[in-house]
Parts: structure tokens; C-alpha cells; sequence
């Protein structure tokens, strides 16, 4: 069991009343989903926070869906897809990249804090990749804390 | 039509031959070359230190100072000419550079201008055909090898007075004077340049090469485009004559005192005499 | 109301060790729109699906969940499963509670898993209630296919189609197949006769019943897509009849005159009337018209006068022929870097100067020379040659970044071709690293230099001139220290850079595939799908795609061939039905996905009234090119455009019950 | 002789500082001699230009000190001009002198120039030279 699991399951145990952020990721299907399900091949370990939806491509995601994760309860938002240039559909994940530099404005002109959200390259073979973004994005919503202007604007 | 004019500072002393029928030759051309009213020397040589702007103060106030004078300047040395271009094209290419260094300078100067070799004022404005038209002393049968050393041509996408492999436009230049131009393979290769301070051995190993080269080519003149070019063959000959009798001397002038003897220029106007190995013979044997 | 069932899989203990399954299939039961759930040892197992068929028939099911492994998976299994028991396929989903569930959360109080398997599939149910039923569609194959380029790659693709029982139509831009093979005398590693090889493969092409081979002839067109593409070509007079011609030769004997040989790379002249070469493939002249007195200024006409069949026609015109294919394979190949690009090698300039390709026709026994090394300039045999490497390639200064792969070899069979011809001559290779990277590369190298006694010279030339008659070439020998080298030499040979085809990339455009910045055409992956291009149903073969030798070219013509033929194995092909719709009452027309789309998919299109006014301009998907992968969905500000199985309405659902 | 590399020698100081003066990165030079084949002064230099670069980049600063190469050049540019990877021996060369010239420490031979001589020569070639020998 490497360093990262052992920390991870005592966290379990320790957050159980504490706060537990909730996670959205959107990922594509070719890449990061099968570099996830590679994690559990593996029986990797990592935070259970994160519930993943699968799209056919990053550039599929529309930064809007982003906005919807925070105002249904979201804490944090990942974004992960196939490498610059290992896009499954050649060039589709130029376009999400193009399109979250625009979306960065929008995101800070609502408030959003963006260090709740973050983009990342995995393929389908960095399981270990993964698992370190759950982590290392779990614990960094944690001290963030919970997300609450979006839900306070809803009301 | 007037074009101020840069001679640095060789020009305006031991090369003034080169100064003279070049400005004779361009009233019989149509156009004279106005020296500019202010100017300093370029420096001789562009600074190849990549972190310090200070080699460019030099050439940058005489860009500064022709750009005052007008949208173009031109120059005869090859030197002057290679400086000049490079430092605007450095500042061009580079705003930030240009900016700090004009923070020195008493006037500023913003990139503008252009900077043209006489040659190619005759081969552009002018036009060889033109120049043709206006020999009225061909010199018919003279075997001339154009000598361009490296300042005219290099870097080729820097300077690039013409194609810097194989160059043609002083041979060009040649037909229309009714000389016979004659290839030589070293026409580009350096003469030694300022090791003639000190290192003269190395400049007449360098020199020797290129004359004989175009000797054995067929040439009985060289002509040059740049007073240390000219320097470095004349005074190599000196040496290499007393160490290897069998050396033929061979006369170098510069380009346009062939010009200005075409165009119609008396041997006295064009300084004939002053060359170190005299022309006059050979033109006499040949009758023009 | 929907009446959705779900299946939570136990998966033996692979998900029930950390997975309250019982839970899970109880909570979701009182979801609304649920009407049936499970819990059960193994989904993918024979009972499991008899019971999973069963339950749908059984409680009239308009939708299924598996909450089980990765639906990478068994999505498929229960897909085909629920077809079979009458439901459309895209109403079944399968949430993935092991692999990124069970399996990576081990807490074995199960609290965890079965709260995160809960939320994974309550995403996925309200998903599925907006799933609609979709239809994979099947397009029909045109079973024929179009190579274009004739070199030994194309050549080798058309056979292999040919072959495998489907028609080809070849089309070759110049008077005769054979690309640049057919100017090779002989060939690395073996050293067989290039002609010897090459000739009966283009002659079983040309005989192949399958197989029509249009010269002269260049694709204007091509439109439609993956099965059916409409192929428009261009058929340049050759102003002999075809039909007719016998390929005597009589008019190409008779015609008074003579231009520089293409094929010859002017190293040799050919008549007016010509076939590039004497095994030409087809074996039919053609006039090259602005060089024809008759046809420019009605004078001459002896071809006409000595043709026996009558075939020589001057008033032919160019032809436009349209040809319906499945399959577009592209094998155009490559050319050198043209003779001006090397200023201190004194090409151009010095004629003894010449190109790798031009030394292969002076070695080539039905060359110029009749296979005699002899110099361009004066017929002199050279004494010794001067080879240099990498000329104009790994020259990012001047020349193409790249290495051309094949010229430290070809260079190294020149050696031997010289030493076998000339006992006496010495060669020298001016190289900076040897390439030989191949089955038997190496040791021909080294026979080069230890047996047929070629001096190797690591270092760069850095001018050749002429002096006294003699072409000297100064360089450096980087091996001993750096010295000055100097050769005098009869002959230098430039192995120059294999480069792109002029117009490559306009030709891509047309074609709709990606070229690199080179003009190299793209692979779609270069090592996993290394013959196939992001547009389906084109292929690549052979030089098109960057330098090879014959080896490599002629397996990438088979590799193509090979998918070619796997795409006519059936009739129709099948396609995901997850493909992109616009909506037409609201798309503006700003084009936004239609520069957003990578397989150029979307199409302006016109709306006309029945006065054929254009009243409307749209966007609109085509299926055959369009590989569902979304991204003129996000691209689309007015969200005009959606992507089956994949709406909008179906990922917010699955949001919202986040 | 032998050199003995190390990361601290190859990476160190010096080597950065002449990389910045001249403005080249000594890495892109692969070696190919084409300068070394084209320069005039190649026959008279103790290591000759791609030698130097090959040098630098083993980091031995030392071994380009002792040559008589940096001295010797021309400024000519025939190096650059026809470099295959744009790599300019003469600014490398210069940077060489610079380390020198900007320590005060003036070309020794200078002394050795005929100044009579010079008054008769072109002013362009004290110009020239003072800049290459002189701090
Ligand atoms: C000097 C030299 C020596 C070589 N020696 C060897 C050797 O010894 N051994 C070896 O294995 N390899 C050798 N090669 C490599 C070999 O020549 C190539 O690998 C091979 O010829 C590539 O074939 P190809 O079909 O890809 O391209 P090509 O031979 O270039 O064929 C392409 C064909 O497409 C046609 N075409 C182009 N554009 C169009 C268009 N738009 N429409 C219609 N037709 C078009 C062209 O006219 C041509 O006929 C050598 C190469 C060179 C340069
Ligand atoms: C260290 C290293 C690094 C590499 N890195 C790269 C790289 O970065 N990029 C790249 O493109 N290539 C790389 N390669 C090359 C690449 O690994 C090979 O090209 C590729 O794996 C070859 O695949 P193969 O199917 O031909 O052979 P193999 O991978 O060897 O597969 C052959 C299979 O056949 C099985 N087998 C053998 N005999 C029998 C038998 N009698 N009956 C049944 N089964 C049998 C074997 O068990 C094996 O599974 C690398 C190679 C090495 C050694
Ligand atoms: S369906 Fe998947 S989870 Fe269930 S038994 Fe089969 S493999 Fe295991
Ligand atoms: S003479 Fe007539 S039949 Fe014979 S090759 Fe020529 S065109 Fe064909
Ligand atoms: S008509 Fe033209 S092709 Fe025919 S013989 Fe005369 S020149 Fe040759
Ligand atoms: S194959 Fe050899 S000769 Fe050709 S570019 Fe590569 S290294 Fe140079
Ligand atoms: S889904 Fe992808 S391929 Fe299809 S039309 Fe949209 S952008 Fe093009
Ligand atoms: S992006 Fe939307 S509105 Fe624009 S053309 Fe495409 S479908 Fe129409
Ligand atoms: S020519 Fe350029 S790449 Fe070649 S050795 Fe000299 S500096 Fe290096
Ligand atoms: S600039 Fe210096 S190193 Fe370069 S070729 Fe000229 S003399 Fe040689």
C-alpha cells in the first residue's frame, strides 16, 4: 500500500463527521474515464467524494455544465480529458482548451472561486494520475470548504 | 534626384578614391549622393554580443542622423553598408531593444529607414541598362573578378545584397561596362579583415588565396566594394611578391573607378595613379 | 409515467465486499419511475441475462439500468441483451459501481460504497428517462475503390483490392504508373533491378480484371463520404486514342522533335510524342501538347501520317469522368528537393553536380548512359565521386528540419553501384550519422565501406566549386580533429531531401485529410491507426506520409488495402447513432460549429422556397462524416445543435440529481 | 587529456554566462563541422569552431581558453551563414573575448601592431580591431 492510500483511509474515518465536499467530474470517455476505471483494475485507493459523468469528449463540455454542478451542491468541479494532441477525436480537446480560457471571465465574473475547479490531462493509463487528482483536489476543497455563495444566490 | 549618402569613416580618408568617382559617376547617372550633414563612424563591425545594446549606440545615432536627412541613406563600403543593416534590422526585430536604446540617444530613431549599397541603387534605380547606355569608354576585353568578400553578403538574410553563395550583381555590373567579368570560386571567402592589424601573416595566407584564385581564373583586375578588402590584397601582394618571385602582381581597384573611367572620368579623376598596382599599363596594352 | 427497471450486480464479491447491493436496488426502487430493481450475484453470466431478458419482458420495462462493472465492459453484453428482449439498446445504461466504485473505496463497512453507488446510479436514472430511443443507422457500401498515385504503393493497394475481388480505378497524374521506383537501377538491401521487380507489377495492374488505370489524369473532386464518395477526374488529352493505339511506337520514332525527358530529370531528351519510359504502363503515347508545332500552329502532323491504326487525334480534349467509390486510398508519393535549393553545392550551376535520383538513371542500364558512369558535363568516367549526406535534410536553417530516412542507404548502394561499374574510382561519403535502421541495413553499410572500399567522412560539406576542371569539395572530417578536408572529385552526388509533392497540401484540402508542416499527409495515429485519416473511408499509403523506402511503402499499400477491404466486407456499414442534429428553426447561420468540427462534418447549407429563392441559411450535419464527438455542441452559443445520446436534457438531468 | 564531465561542470556559470552574452544555445550545434569546413581561418586555428562549440559543450571553458581560435576569427559570418542549425560560432567566439575584454585583460598582440602602418591603412581596421582586442 503506497503513502497516498494509507493517508487517504485514515482521512475516511477522520472527515466521517466532518465536512465531506462533493465532488462533479466531467470526463471524457476515451482518456481520463478509462484511465479511472485503470485505477480500479489496479484497486488503487482514493477519495470517494467524486461522481464522475462520461462524455464522448472534453469538447463536448459546455462550461455551462460547470455552473450547474456549483448550483446543484457542487464543492469543486474536475474537467479531465486526453492529452494535447491523443484526442480520440483529433483535434476536439483544442477546443475545450480554447473554450476555458473564455469561460475563466465568466467563472470569476460569478463569483466563482476557480481554484474549485480544475482541468487536467489523463490518459488512459495514469491511473495513479487520477488518483492523485482526486486527492490532491478533495483535500484542496476541503480547506477551501463548502461551496456556499451559488446556493445562497439560488435561493 | 539626390540620396544622402553615408562614407563613413574610410571613405572620407584613405579611400577616397572610392568617394570621388562614385560621386562623379552618379552625375553622370542622374542622381547625386548628398553626404550627410552629421554622422559618426558605425563602429566597423556589428556587435555580436547578444547582452549588450551598447555596440549598437554607434550605428543607431548614424541611422538616427540619416533618417533626418531623409527615408533612405546609402553607402559604398561593405562594412558601413552590413552594420548599418543589421543594427536596423536588430532594432526592428527586437522593439524592446529599440527602445532602451534610443532612451541614449539625442534623437531618436524609430526603424524607418532604408538602407541601399550604391550597387544597388545602380542595379535597382538606376538600372544596368541604363548604366550601359551611359559607357562611353567600354572597357572591352579587361578580365575583371569581382571580389564581394563577406560584409556585402553576409548573413544572406540579414544583408543579402544578392544571392550570398553566388552572387552576381558586381559582375553585373562589369558586363555593362563592357569588361569581361570572370568567376572565381573564392569571390566570397574573407580576406583577413582586421587582422591586418598584427596578424599579417594569416592576411596575406588569406589574401594570396583569393588572388590567385581569381588569377588563375583569368583575371588581370580585382575589383572591390571595401577600402580593408582593397588594403589587405594591395599590401599582401608586397609580401608575397618578395617571398615567391614568381607571383604576378595583379591591380585592385575599386568598382567604381572602373565606373567612373567608363562613364567617361579621366585617369586623374578617377585616381588611377593612386592604386597601389597600377591599371594603366593594361588599359593602354588593351587600347580603352 | 416511465417504467424503468435497475439491476445492481454483486459481481460474486467484487462489488458486494464493499457495496450494500440489497440497499442500493431497495433505495432506487422508490425512486419514481423505477418499477422493477434487483440485486443479483452475476448480471454478465447466462442466468443473469435469461433473468435480466426475462425481467424486462416480464415487467413491460421501457428502460434498464446495470449498476455494475465499467460499462467499457459489458455495455455492449446488456445492450445486445435488451434488444432481445425488445428494447431499443440505447434505453439500457450501465452505471459503473465497481471499477470506480467498489474497487477503489475499501471501506468495508460498506457505508461508503454503497452511498457513492446510490448517487451513481440515481445520475443515471434520471439520464435514462430522458434517453431516446436511437437507431444505429447502417449506410450502404459502394463496393469500389480509388487509389490515387501510381507509385509502387498505390500500385501495391490496387492489387491487394483487386484481389480481394473489388474493382479499383487507379488514377496517375503522369503518361505511365511506376512513381519514382521506376527510375531506380537497383535497390538496397538486396540490390535486385528496380525495373526487374517494378515491371511485372504494374503489368499484372494493367491486366487486372478488376482493375481500370486511368494516366494522364488528375482527381478534380471528391465529394460525399465514408461508402459514398463521388469522384470527379480530370483526363488530359493525350490526343491518341486509347482504344485504338497499339503501342507500336512508330509516331515517337517519326516525331522530328525533342524536349528535355521529365523522367530523365533532364539528364536526356524525349520526342513531342512520348511514353516516359520504354516499359511505360499503359504502353500509349501521349503529345505534349505546347511542345507540338501541329497543335500549336497546325504544322507537322507525321505522328498522324505514320500511325497505322489511325490513333493520333488532335483534336482530343481534356475529359471530366465521375466515379462512384467506398474507398479512397491516397498514394501520391513524394519528390526532391528541387536543384536551386543548394547554393554552395554549386548545384544548378555545375553540371557534374547532380541529385541522388539523377545518379540512379546514370547507374540505370536503360538510362541515359545505358548504365555507364559517366559524368553529365563531358561523358568522362569519374575517377572519383563525391557523395554528400543530409543535403538540405536536418538543415533547419535552410532546409527541412527532418531526416530523410532513406539516403544514407540509397547513398551507401551508390558506392557500390560506382565500384561495381568503375573498379578503379574512389568514392568518398560526407555524412554526419548513419541511418540504417532496417532488416540488413547495417551490414550493407558496412559492406559499402569495408568491402567495396567507400571513405567515410563524418562531417558536413561546407562548398563545392570548380576550379581547373576538377570539382572540389571542401568539408570536415568532425572525427579527426575537426580538420579542413579538401577533395578534388569529377562528380559530387547530393543525397537531397525527400519532400512533399508541390500543391500537397491544396490536394489535402480537396480531400479533406490533415497534412503536418511539412505537408506530410497525417496519419490519424501515427502508431495505431498509422494508414487511416481523421476523414473515414480515406487511406494513406507510401511516401504521401513522409520518407520510406520500397519495403515500408508497399506494406503501407497493403495495410490499405487491407481496410479498404474490411470496410467492402459487408454491404452496409454500420454507425454509431450518436451523431450531432441542428435545429433548424433556431440555428443563425453563425457557423461557429462549422469551424469547430474536426472532420468538417457540417456543411453550410442553402434553404430555398419552391421558387428555389434562397430564403434561409442552415447548418447541417452529415452522418456519414460525423463521429459524435460534441464539439459543436459546446460551440454553438444558440444551442442550436445536439448530440444523440448525449442531449443536453440528458447530462443536466444527471446534474441535477447530483 | 582527459575530461572529466559532471553535471556541475557542463551546467556551471561560465557556460551560462557565455550563452548569454553571445545569445546561442550551445545544445542546438550537433556537430556536423560545417562551420569548421567553411571558415577561412579553420587551417589556422588550434581547435576549430565546431571543436570550440563541442568543447563548451562538455564544458571544459579551459580547454577554448588556451586556442588561439577566439583571436583568429574574422567576423566573417561564412560559420552562421551556412550553419544548418542557425548556431553562430562567431557570436560564441565573441562571447569568448568578451570574458576577457570585460576583465580588462586587452589581447596581448596588440602590441605587436604596426602603428606606422596604420596611419596609411584603413581606419576601419583599427576600429575593427581595437573592438575585438581591446577592453
Ligand atoms: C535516389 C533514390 C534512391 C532510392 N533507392 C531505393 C532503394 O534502393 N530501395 C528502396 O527500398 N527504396 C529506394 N528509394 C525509395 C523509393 O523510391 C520510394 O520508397 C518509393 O518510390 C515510394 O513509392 P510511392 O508509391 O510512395 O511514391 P512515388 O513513387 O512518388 O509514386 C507516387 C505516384 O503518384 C503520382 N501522383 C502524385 N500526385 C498525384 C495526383 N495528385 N494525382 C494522381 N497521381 C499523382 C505520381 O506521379 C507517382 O507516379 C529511393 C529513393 C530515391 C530518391
Ligand atoms: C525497451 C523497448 C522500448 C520500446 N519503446 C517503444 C516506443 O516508445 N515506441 C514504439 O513505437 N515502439 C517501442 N518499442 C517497440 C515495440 O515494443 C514493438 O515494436 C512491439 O511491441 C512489437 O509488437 P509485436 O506484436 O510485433 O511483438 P510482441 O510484443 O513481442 O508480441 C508477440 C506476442 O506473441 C506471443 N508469442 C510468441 N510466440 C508465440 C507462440 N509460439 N504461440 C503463441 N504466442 C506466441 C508472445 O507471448 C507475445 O505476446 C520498444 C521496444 C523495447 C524493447
Ligand atoms: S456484469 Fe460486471 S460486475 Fe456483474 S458479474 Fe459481470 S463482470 Fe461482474
Ligand atoms: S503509331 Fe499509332 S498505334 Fe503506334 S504507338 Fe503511335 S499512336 Fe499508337
Ligand atoms: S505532330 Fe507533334 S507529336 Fe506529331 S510528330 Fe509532329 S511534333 Fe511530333
Ligand atoms: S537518411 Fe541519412 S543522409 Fe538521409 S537525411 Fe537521414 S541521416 Fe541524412
Ligand atoms: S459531433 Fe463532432 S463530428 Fe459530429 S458534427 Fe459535431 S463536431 Fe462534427
Ligand atoms: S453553431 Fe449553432 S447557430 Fe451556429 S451555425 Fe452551427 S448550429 Fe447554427
Ligand atoms: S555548422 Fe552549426 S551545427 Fe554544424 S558544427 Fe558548426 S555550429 Fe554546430
Ligand atoms: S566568423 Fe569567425 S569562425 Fe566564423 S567563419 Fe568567419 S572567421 Fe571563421
Amino acid at each position: 500500500m503506497n503513502k497516498t492510500e494509507e493517508k487517504t483511509k485514515e482521512d475516511i474515518v477522520e472527515v466521517d463527521k466532518a465536512f465531506e465536499p462533493k465532488i462533479m467530474a466531467y470526463v471524457c470517455n476515451w482518456c481520463t474515464y478509462a484511465g479511472a476505471d485503470l485505477a480500479g483494475t489496479g484497486r488503487m485507493e482514493y477519495r470517494p467524494n467524486v461522481r464522475i459523468i462520461k462524455l464522448t469528449c472534453t469538447g463536448r463540455i459546455d462550461p455551462l455544465f460547470i455552473l450547474k454542478a456549483f448550483e446543484n451542491g457542487a464543492d469543486g468541479v474536475l474537467v479531465s480529458g486526453c492529452h494535447p494532441g491523443d484526442c480520440h477525436y483529433t483535434t476536439g480537446n483544442y477546443h475545450a482548451r480554447r473554450r476555458w480560457i473564455a469561460f475563466k471571465e465568466l467563472m470569476e465574473f460569478t463569483g466563482i472561486d476557480m481554484r474549485r475547479v480544475h482541468f487536467s490531462w489523463i490518459s488512459a493509463s495514469e491511473a495513479i494520475k487520477w488518483v492523485d487528482l482526486v486527492n490532491n483536489v478533495t483535500e484542496e476543497i476541503e480547506k477551501l470548504g463548502p461551496f456556499m455563495e451559488y446556493k445562497e444566490l439560488k435561493r | 534626384m539626390k540620396i544622402p549618402y553615408y562614407p563613413g569613416c574610410t571613405l572620407n580618408t584613405v579611400a577616397k578614391p572610392f568617394d570621388e568617382s562614385a560621386k562623379a559617376s552618379a552625375i553622370t547617372l542622374g542622381f547625386e549622393l548628398e553626404e550627410l550633414s552629421e554622422w559618426n563612424c558605425c563602429g566597423a563591425g556589428f556587435p555580436l554580443t547578444n547582452d549588450n545594446i551598447m555596440g549598437l549606440a554607434a550605428p543607431t545615432k548614424v541611422l538616427a542622423n540619416a533618417r533626418a536627412a531623409g527615408e533612405t541613406v546609402t553607402t559604398l563600403c561593405s562594412v558601413c553598408y552590413n552594420v548599418l543593416k543589421r543594427t536596423n534590422k536588430a532594432l526592428n526585430d527586437d522593439k524592446e531593444r529599440k527602445a532602451t536604446i534610443n532612451e541614449f540617444m539625442e534623437l531618436e530613431y524609430d526603424g524607418s529607414l532604408n538602407i541601399v549599397h550604391y550597387l544597388e541603387i545602380l542595379r535597382d534605380t538606376v538600372g544596368f541598362d541604363k548604366v550601359k547606355e551611359a559607357v562611353k569608354r567600354p572597357l572591352t576585353g579587361i578580365k575583371v573578378g569581382a571580389y564581394y568578400g563577406c560584409m556585402l553578403l553576409r548573413p544572406g538574410g540579414e544583408v543579402g545584397i544578392d544571392n550570398a553563395e553566388a552572387p552576381t550583381i558586381i559582375e553585373d555590373l562589369l558586363s555593362a561596362l563592357g569588361c569581361e567579368p570572370v568567376d572565381f570560386p573564392d569571390k566570397i571567402e574573407c580576406c583577413g579583415a582586421h587582422l591586418a592589424m598584427g596578424k599579417t601573416d594569416v592576411v596575406e595566407r588569406l589574401s594570396g588565396k583569393i588572388m590567385t584564385s581569381a588569377i588563375e581564373s583569368g583575371a588581370e583586375v580585382i575589383v572591390t566594394s571595401c577600402p580593408l578588402c582593397q588594403y589587405n590584397l594591395d599590401k599582401s601582394q608586397e609580401k608575397i611578391k618578395s617571398s615567391d618571385a614568381g607571383f604576378k602582381t595583379v591591380p585592385v581597384v575599386y568598382f567604381t573607378q572602373l565606373l567612373g573611367l567608363a562613364l567617361g572620368q579621366s585617369e586623374d579623376e578617377t585616381s588611377l595613379k593612386d592604386n597601389q598596382w597600377d591599371i594603366r599599363p593594361l588599359l593602354a596594352e588593351r587600347g580603352v | 409515467m416511465p417504467r424503468i427497471g435497475v439491476f445492481v450486480c454483486q459481481c460474486g464479491n467484487n462489488i458486494e465486499s464493499t457495496v450494500d447491493t440489497q440497499k442500493v436496488a431497495d433505495e432506487l426502487k422508490e425512486m419514481p419511475g423505477v418499477a422493477y430493481t434487483c440485486s443479483y450475484k452475476f448480471m454478465c453470466s447466462s442466468p443473469g441475462q435469461e433473468m435480466f431478458k426475462n425481467a424486462i419482458k416480464d415487467n413491460d420495462l421501457d428502460g434498464v439500468i446495470v449498476s455494475a462493472c465499467s460499462p467499457h465492459m459489458h455495455e455492449k453484453t446488456f445492450r445486445k441483451a435488451s434488444e432481445a428482449a425488445g428494447l431499443n439498446p440505447y434505453k439500457c445504461e450501465v452505471a459503473n459501481i465497481r471499477e470506480q466504485c467498489s474497487w477503489v473505496h475499501h471501506d468495508e463497512t460498506k457505508k461508503v460504497g454503497t452511498v457513492k453507488s446510490l448517487d451513481l446510479t440515481r445520475m443515471m436514472l434520471e439520464r435514462l428517462k430522458r434517453n431516446k430511443p436511437l437507431k444505429a443507422t447502417s449506410i450502404p457500401v459502394t463496393k469500389k475503390a480509388l487509389v490515387i498515385g501510381g507509385g509502387i504503393s498505390g500500385i501495391q493497394a490496387a492489387l491487394d483490392i483487386a484481389d480481394g475481388g473489388v474493382e479499383v480505378v487507379l488514377v496517375e497524374r503522369e503518361p505511365s504508373i511506376g512513381g519514382n521506383m521506376a527510375r531506380l537501377s537497383e535497390t538496397f538491401p538486396t540490390m535486385d533491378c528496380s525495373q526487374c521487380i517494378l515491371t511485372p507489377k504494374m503489368v499484372e495492374a494493367d491486366l487486372h480484371e478488376n482493375i481500370k488505370i486511368l494516366t494522364y489524369a488528375e482527381v478534380e473532386k471528391v465529394d460525399g463520404y465514408i461508402g459514398n464518395f463521388t469522384i470527379t477526374i480530370n483526363k488530359k488529352a493525350k490526343y491518341v486514342d486509347e482504344s485504338t493505339c497499339t503501342g507500336c511506337g512508330e509516331c515517337w520514332e517519326k516525331c522530328p522533335f525533342k524536349a528535355d525527358s521529365e523522367f530523365e530529370l533532364g539528364l536526356n531528351k524525349r520526342k513531342v510524342i512520348y511514353t516516359p519510359f520504354p516499359q511505360s504502363v499503359p504502353n500509349i503515347p501521349v503529345i505534349d501538347a505546347p511542345k507540338c508545332p501541329k497543335i500549336q500552329k497546325d504544322k507537322c502532323g507525321l505522328c498522324a501520317k505514320v500511325c497505322g491504326p489511325g490513333s493520333i487525334d488532335f483534336t482530343q480534349k481534356d475529359e471530366i469522368v465521375t466515379e462512384h467509390v467506398g474507398a479512397i486510398i491516397v498514394a501520391t508519393g513524394f519528390e526532391l528537393m528541387p536543384n536551386e535549393h543548394f547554393g554552395e553545392y554549386g548545384y544548378g550551376k555545375i553540371k557534374d553536380v547532380v541529385s541522388g535520383l539523377q545518379f540512379e538513371r546514370l547507374a540505370s542500364s536503360s538510362g541515359p548512359t545505358g548504365g555507364k558512369i559517366e559524368r553529365p558535363s563531358d561523358g568522362k568516367t569519374p575517377e572519383s565521386i563525391v557523395f554528400i549526406q543530409c543535403a538540405g535534410s536536418r538543415d533547419e536553417a535552410k532546409g527541412v528540419s527532418y531526416c530523410s530516412k532513406i539516403c544514407c542507404m540509397y547513398t551507401a548502394k551508390h558506392t557500390m553501384l560506382y565500384k561495381h561499374k568503375v573498379h578503379e574510382g574512389k568514392s568518398y561519403v560526407f555524412y554526419m550519422d548513419i541511418r540504417a535502421g532496417g532488416k540488413r541495413y547495417e551490414e550493407f553499410v558496412r559492406k559499402a565501406i569495408e568491402d567495396d572500399g567507400a571513405m567515410y567522412l563524418r562531417g558536413r560539406v561546407s562548398r563545392v566549386y570548380e576550379k581547373n576542371g576538377k570539382i572540389m569539395v571542401q568539408g570536415v572530417d568532425t572525427l579527426s580533429n575537426g580538420q579542413q578536408v579538401e577533395i578534388e572529385a569529377d562528380m559530387v552526388v547530393l543525397a537531397t531531401a525527400l519532400i512533399s509533392r508541390k500543391g500537397a497540401d491544396s490536394f489535402a484540402q480537396k480531400l479533406g485529410i490533415g497534412y503536418d508542416k511539412d505537408k506530410f499527409y497525417s496519419e490519424y495515429h501515427p502508431k495505431l491507426k498509422p494508414v487511416e485519416t481523421v476523414t473515414a473511408g480515406i487511406y494513406l499509403s507510401g511516401t504521401c506520409v513522409g520518407p520510406m523506402d520500397i519495403p515500408e511503402s508497399v506494406s503501407m499499400g497493403s495495410a490499405a488495402a487491407s481496410k479498404a477491404l474490411g470496410l467492402f466486407s459487408s454491404d452496409k456499414m454500420a454507425r454509431e447513432p450518436i451523431t450531432a442534429d441542428v435545429n433548424k428553426t433556431t440555428c443563425n447561420a453563425c457557423w461557429d460549429c462549422v469551424t469547430a468540427c474536426p472532420y468538417t462534418a457540417i456543411a453550410k447549407t442553402e434553404v430555398k422556397d419552391r421558387e428555389g429563392n434562397i430564403v434561409q441559411m442552415l447548418a447541417e450535419v452529415n452522418v456519414g462524416l460525423c463521429q459524435g464527438c460534441g464539439v459543436c455542441v459546446a460551440a454553438c452559443r444558440s444551442k442550436s445543435i445536439d448530440l444523440a445520446g448525449y442531449t443536453d436534457e440528458q447530462v443536466y438531468a444527471a446534474i441535477n440529481a447530483f | 587529456m582527459k575530461i572529466t564531465l559532471s553535471k556541475d561542470k557542463i551546467e556551471s556559470e561560465g557556460i551560462a554566462l557565455i550563452e548569454r552574452i553571445s545569445g546561442e544555445d550551445l545544445k542546438q550545434c550537433y556537430q556536423c563541422g560545417n562551420c569548421s569546413g567553411g571558415c577561412p581561418v579553420s587551417l589556422e586555428m588550434e581547435i576549430t569552431p565546431s571543436q570550440m562549440i563541442r568543447q563548451l559543450q562538455l564544458g571544459n571553458i579551459e580547454g577554448v581558453e588556451e586556442a588561439n581560435t577566439m583571436w583568429l576569427c574574422l567576423g566573417c559570418q561564412q560559420c552562421y551563414s551556412r550553419c544548418p542549425k542557425s548556431v553562430s560560432a562567431a557570436k560564441i567566439l565573441e562571447a569568448l573575448r568578451q570574458l576577457h575584454l570585460r576583465k580588462g585583460e586587452d589581447h596581448a598582440e596588440i602590441a605587436e601592431m604596426d602603428m606606422p602602418l596604420l596611419k596609411r591603412g584603413p581606419q576601419q581596421a583599427m576600429v575593427s580591431a581595437f573592438r575585438k582586442f581591446v577592453s
